[in-house]
């Protein structure tokens, strides 16, 4: 038996779990009790209810559940909720970091090794944050020559781009951050920022290899926004609009992908292309051009940028959802609560407090999240399985695919739109 | 060679023409250097810089008697060691007049097909994490430790195995390894022949490899390649078959031979070379003597005369020859091994003129080019 | 059509593989088990034994200090050097034998092929690894220590693939 | 591959000149294979007193020549006898005889020809105080007959310090741009320590 990996035992588990437990219910009533009366004491707090909320009061709410739930729903109602945590950043940045967990081992289970493993005891399930630990503690090296400036911005302006298509999202029926009538082009306005965003990290850098990495994901990011967009205009077509929301709820039926594999497929090879995954990653080529438009960046400057790239991967994986696999709609699988919970409330046991209106969602918002969840990783899942099937392709190759063959499918995919709607099958006076 | 696109013009300098150097630190080329040229995506003109691992071996070899010569010669490629000590061993055989026993040869035939695998699997994983495809580095390398078991069995080293020695092996089998040899060799021709239709039947790595860097017959003729790189090109040689040392003309087996000369030629040779390996392997141990005498007794000290050999044999990268002189002395008056990985190099420059920039790897990789073999 | 295939062929095969009995040995929890107990050489008939070269055994009762093991090593590592001992033996009139530098070691053995009185064999011990440079250098005294391991882990073969179990 | 096949199919213009020529190989020793010595008897024919046959074994044959004939013959040999490429170019230092041997391993990849190499060997001046390019050890290249010799030339070059007259390209390839030692297969450089 050795020291260094130490065979799993749950009772260590459970035993570190409780040990963090206790050192977090110590460190709350020691610290964070004073340090909220400290900051309740000099903040001036709102009226709530008609009465002004003093930090007493304050802290009789924290203790009464009843009183806290309606300022805890008050507060998801607000913006900074929905971009913060729900559909928005926090929502996004762990369905992202379960991506990279589940490439790794599903990787790893192709390629018929073990992938993280030690790290976290359980399946290596903490490796993620070990990286991201050693990400933040490693030196950012800019080079001599560089445009500072502009090579600082360029992996926040990356991250601040890859976030934006978050807002666009709708994750369930109101759960949207920006529900914009042109959701559709705003999604391709933001597309359009990524070739600037890599040529100034790429030209910036001031050396040979980011320069061409950088010229090859400024020729593929354009080459494939084209056959992009156009797979994307015979839903456009067929529902009359470019609110998201609308085209979600316009597939309550079937989705859009029943009636246009073509335009599906445009897509998703678009898509990987549009997301530099292999077969389609020649701009971090590693054995052509070192790492490509990456080559110069070091630490969380890198971190930064692999944390965009996932949070992309996983807008563009919900876009797909939400434009050919219906998004949130699903069969009803949670069961509807009872009346008296959201009317009376629930009794808590010894204390015998009644709290009306505990559940914080309704149950509509939980089943659209459920299957807008599972879509969504179906389609991550064959997003990632490519990495270990396919070698990369080459530009001439690539650029060939993007002009010659997926233009000329996607044109075909808005013909037989344009004939569905014309012959009535669908659209207005149709189906719908 | 490819021929150019129209309008690129080659071997001019000017501000258009950006130089690369790939290598050493740039991960794509091993332990040596390439300076391309590019004007563009299109390679103007490579020249390969290899050396950074040179040891001076051949100089060695001149200061360490016939038997402590072993286990440094075989460091060049320490993958294939068995095939690196194979001609030396021939050669001090014949200079000393020794004769090996029977058994002792198909020991050495089936040693050294194992270790032809290992390192055609070892740069097979290469080649395939080079064209970005990541797992076929990783089922390669986990499928060449069959192999590397089996070789532990037999020799008692992982890698530098210093098995072979004039006059024989070190040490005969050990018990019921034919079995085991047997076992693990028909799994792994399983696992090898499922490369196929994730790599090989690929239609994006047919696309990237088919018709790049092609050779032609009479090229790689003139330019002395050898190995993979020839018969890819259509010339049927190989030293086993021409020239058979050892038990190889008791043995059946075939030489593969491709036409197109082009990269996925290449890379698909050694892979059909490891699965005539495994048949080698199985034939030999049905015809191996069941029992005798593995290793004729050397003195501690052994003296040639004024002779001088050269023995060549067919390793993973090519015809693997060395040249020996002797001049009486217990060390070796000069000894000069000549690789296939160095014959081949001189292909480099000519395949990536007026090729892509994309296409470097897969040229490269595909000339079965060992950096630390060609600089010894 | 060709390529469609291809490209289907090749994800069936991928995704095949995600069933198949991982390969990889989990090295420090468990240890490949070698043939014998490391590889030994019987002078008399000049062959010898199959095992592992790892780390060297030196039987005290046997060295003559004849230094024949230093001298084979003397063209390839250098690593073997005489040391007086303390013991007093019969065969060793001059006290010496030999202590080894496993920071110069390459394993190859010959010095065993060497060795006439069947007094150096190899072992199969092979975790040698010190903090410092002096901690390599393994006196007669060391090397006269029989290593206690377990090495229990083998490849099986089964039809879900491979494994070191 | 017998030698008999080999002989059958290159008999032509090996039997006519085989007894014409005075400096013939006597046939005393019966072990001396026939397909060989009928290879080093056309040379012998074309070119008579200009070369010197040092061995004729199974398979190889070693034939000495001055450095003034030896791309004459060089180009013989791949023109007329289907040499093809080089396996090797190797240069080997006599200080005793104030010379530099280069042996050069010529092969085939013609069907007949495959089990042959032919050593063809050429010696340069030697200089105690070498500069290498600038010096009299000089030879000519063979480049230009065998296009595969070229980086075994260079080899060559920098190992040795033999300069090959007429290669086009005589850099450096294995040592490091900054070496300033002697050339360091020559016998008098000396490993460190030994």
């Amino acid at each position: 038996m050795s020291i260094i990996a130490p065979r799993f035992r749950l009772g260590y588990f459970i035993k570190s779990l409780l040990d963090n437990v206790f050192w977090i219910i110590i460190l709350l009533t020691l610290i964070g009790i004073p340090a909220i009366q400290v900051v309740l004491f000099f903040i001036d707090l709102p009226v709530i209810e008609g009465e002004l909320l003093t930090p007493f009061l304050a802290l009789t709410w924290l203790a009464d559940p009843s009183r806290t739930l309606p300022i805890i729903k008050a507060l998801m109602q607000t913006d900074f909720f929905k971009i913060a945590v729900f559909p928005g950043f926090g929502f996004a940045a762990l369905l992202a970091a379960g991506t990279i967990f589940i490439e790794r081992k599903l990787l790893a289970k192709l390629q018929l090794r073990v992938g993280p493993f030690y790290c976290g005891k359980l399946e290596g399930i903490l490796q993620l944050m070990g990286d991201g630990l050693k990400l933040i503690s490693k030196e950012i090296i800019i080079p001599a020559k560089a445009d500072k400036p502009i090579f600082w911005a360029a992996p926040l302006l990356f991250v601040g781009a890859a976030a934006a298509f978050i807002s666009l999202i709708p994750v369930s029926p109101g759960w949207v951050i920006a529900d914009l009538d042109v959701g559709l082009l705003a999604f391709f306005a933001i597309i359009g920022f990524f070739p600037i965003i890599t040529v100034l990290a790429s030209w910036s850098a001031n050396s040979k290899f980011p320069f061409i990495g950088g010229i090859r994901a400024l020729h593929q990011m354009v080459s494939f926004e084209i056959p992009l967009i156009l797979s994307l205009l015979g839903i456009v077509i067929l529902t009359g609009t470019l609110n998201l929301s609308e085209i979600v709820e316009s597939q309550s039926n079937f989705p859009w992908i029943i009636f246009m594999p073509i335009g599906a497929i445009v897509f998703f090879i678009a898509m990987l292309a549009e997301l530099e995954r292999i077969p389609f990653d020649l701009p971090e080529a590693e054995s052509e051009i070192v790492a490509g438009w990456l080559t110069e960046f070091s630490g969380m400057m890198y971190g930064l940028v692999q944390l965009g790239s996932y949070l992309k991967l996983y807008a563009f994986a919900a876009i797909f959802v939400v434009l050919f696999l219906g998004g949130w709609n699903g069969p009803m699988i949670m069961p509807q609560f009872p009346q008296e919970i959201i009317t009376e409330g629930i009794e808590l046991g010894p204390i015998s407090v009644t709290i009306p209106g505990l559940p914080l969602f309704t149950p509509e918002m939980i089943n659209g999240t459920f299957w807008f969840t599972i879509k969504t990783i179906g389609v991550i899942f064959f997003i990632l399985i490519p990495r270990g099937v396919f070698p990369r392709i080459r530009i001439d190759l690539l650029l060939h695919i993007g002009w010659y063959k997926l233009i000329g499918l996607a044109f075909v995919n808005i013909f037989i739109s344009l004939s569905l709607l014309y012959s009535g099958v669908l659209g207005p006076g149709g189906m719908m | 060679m490819s021929e150019l696109p129209p309008g690129i013009k080659l071997e001019k300098e000017d501000d258009k023409i950006m130089t690369l150097n790939v290598g050493p630190q740039h991960p794509g080329s091993g332990h040596m250097r390439i300076i391309v040229k590019i004007d563009g995506d299109y390679i103007v003109s490579c020249d390969p810089d290899p050396g950074y691992v040179h040891r001076g071996e051949e100089k060695m070899a001149e200061y360490r008697n016939y038997i402590t010569n072993i286990p440094h010669l075989e460091r060049p490629v320490i993958h294939d060691s068995c095939n690196i000590l194979y001609p030396y061993c021939l050669g001090v055989e014949e200079i000393l007049g020794l004769e090996v026993p029977e058994r002792a040869k198909y020991i050495r035939v089936i040693a050294s097909e194992l270790n032809r695998c290992v390192y055609t699997l070892y740069w097979l994983a290469i080649y395939g994490i080079f064209l970005g495809h990541s797992t076929m580095f990783m089922w390669p390398t986990g499928d060449r430790e069959l192999l590397i078991d089996l070789l532990e069995k037999l020799s008692g080293a992982r890698v530098t195995h210093a098995y072979f020695i004039p006059g024989g092996v070190r040490n005969d089998m050990p018990a019921n390894f034919e079995d085991v040899c047997i076992r693990q060799i028909n799994y792994f021709e399983k696992r090898i022949k499922q490369y196929d239709s994730i790599f090989y039947s690929n239609p994006i790595l047919k696309s990237r490899t088919i018709k790049t860097g092609v050779l032609a017959q009479q090229d790689a003729i003139s330019l002395g390649a050898t190995g993979s790189v020839l018969r890819a090109s259509g010339v049927d040689f190989d030293v086993r078959k021409k020239e058979p040392y050892d038990v190889y003309d008791n043995l059946d087996f075939q030489s593969n031979t491709l036409k197109s000369g082009d990269s996925y030629a290449r890379s698909k040779i050694p892979w059909l070379d490891m699965l005539e390996s495994c048949r080698i392997i199985r034939n030999a141990l049905e015809k191996i003597p069941k029992s005798g005498s593995v290793r004729v007794k050397l003195k501690p000290n052994p003296k040639a005369g004024n002779v001088e050999t050269y023995k060549r044999v067919e390793s993973g990268r090519g015809s693997l020859g060395m040249y020996i002189i002797s001049n009486g002395k217990p060390e070796p008056y000069r000894v000069k091994i000549s690789v296939g990985s160095f014959r081949n190099l001189i292909c480099l420059p000519y395949l990536l003129k007026g090729e892509k920039l994309g296409n470097m790897p897969a040229v490269y990789w595909s000339l079965n080019y060992w950096p630390v073999e060609a600089d010894r | 059509m060709g390529t469609a295939s291809g490209i289907i062929k090749a994800l069936n095969s991928g995704i095949k593989h995600i069933a198949i009995k991982r390969f990889t040995l989990r090295y420090p929890e468990e240890k490949l088990k070698f043939v014998g107990d490391g590889y030994q050489f019987d002078p008399v008939s000049g062959v010898g034994v199959a095992g592992l070269k790892g780390r060297h055994i030196l039987f005290h009762d046997k060295c003559t200090g004849c230094q024949l093991c230093s001298i084979a090593c003397e063209g390839i590592a250098e690593a073997i050097s005489m040391v007086k001992v303390n013991e007093k033996w019969k065969q060793n009139k001059k006290s010496i034998m030999p202590q080894i530098d496993y920071g110069k070691c390459v394993f190859c053995g010959l010095c065993v092929d060497a060795c006439p009185f069947y007094a150096l064999y190899m072992t199969n011990d092979y975790e040698l690894s010190s903090f410092s440079k002096e901690g390599l250098i393994y006196t007669p005294a060391q090397l006269q220590v029989k290593p206690n391991i377990e090495q229990d882990a083998e490849i099986k073969i089964d039809d879900r693939g491979a494994t070191h179990g | 591959m017998s030698n008999t096949q080999n002989k059958s199919n290159l008999n032509g213009d090996v039997h006519i000149h085989k007894n014409t020529d005075s400096n013939s190989i006597d046939k005393k020793e019966d072990d001396r294979p026939e397909f060989e010595t009928n290879l080093a008897n056309t040379l012998l024919h074309n070119f008579g007193e200009k070369i010197k046959i040092d061995f004729i074994k199974k398979n190889r044959i070693k034939v000495n020549v001055q450095k003034e004939n030896i791309v004459e013959i060089a180009k013989f040999i791949s023109l007329n006898m289907k040499f093809d490429h080089a396996e090797a170019v190797t240069g080997i230092d006599y200080p005793e005889q104030n010379e530099i041997e280069v042996v050069y391993h010529l092969g085939s990849y013609e069907d007949n020809l495959s089990n042959q190499i032919l050593a063809l060997s050429t010696s340069a001046i030697r200089e105690d105080d070498p500069t290498p390019g600038s010096d009299r050890t000089k030879l000519p290249s063979l480049r230009n007959v065998f296009y595969s010799v070229e980086f075994h030339e260079r080899e060559c070059f920098e190992m040795l310090g033999v300069y090959f007259e007429n290669h086009p390209d005589n850099r450096r390839l294995l040592l490091p741009e900054d070496w300033a030692d002697i050339p360091p297969l020559r016998k008098d450089f000396k490993i460190k320590g030994r």
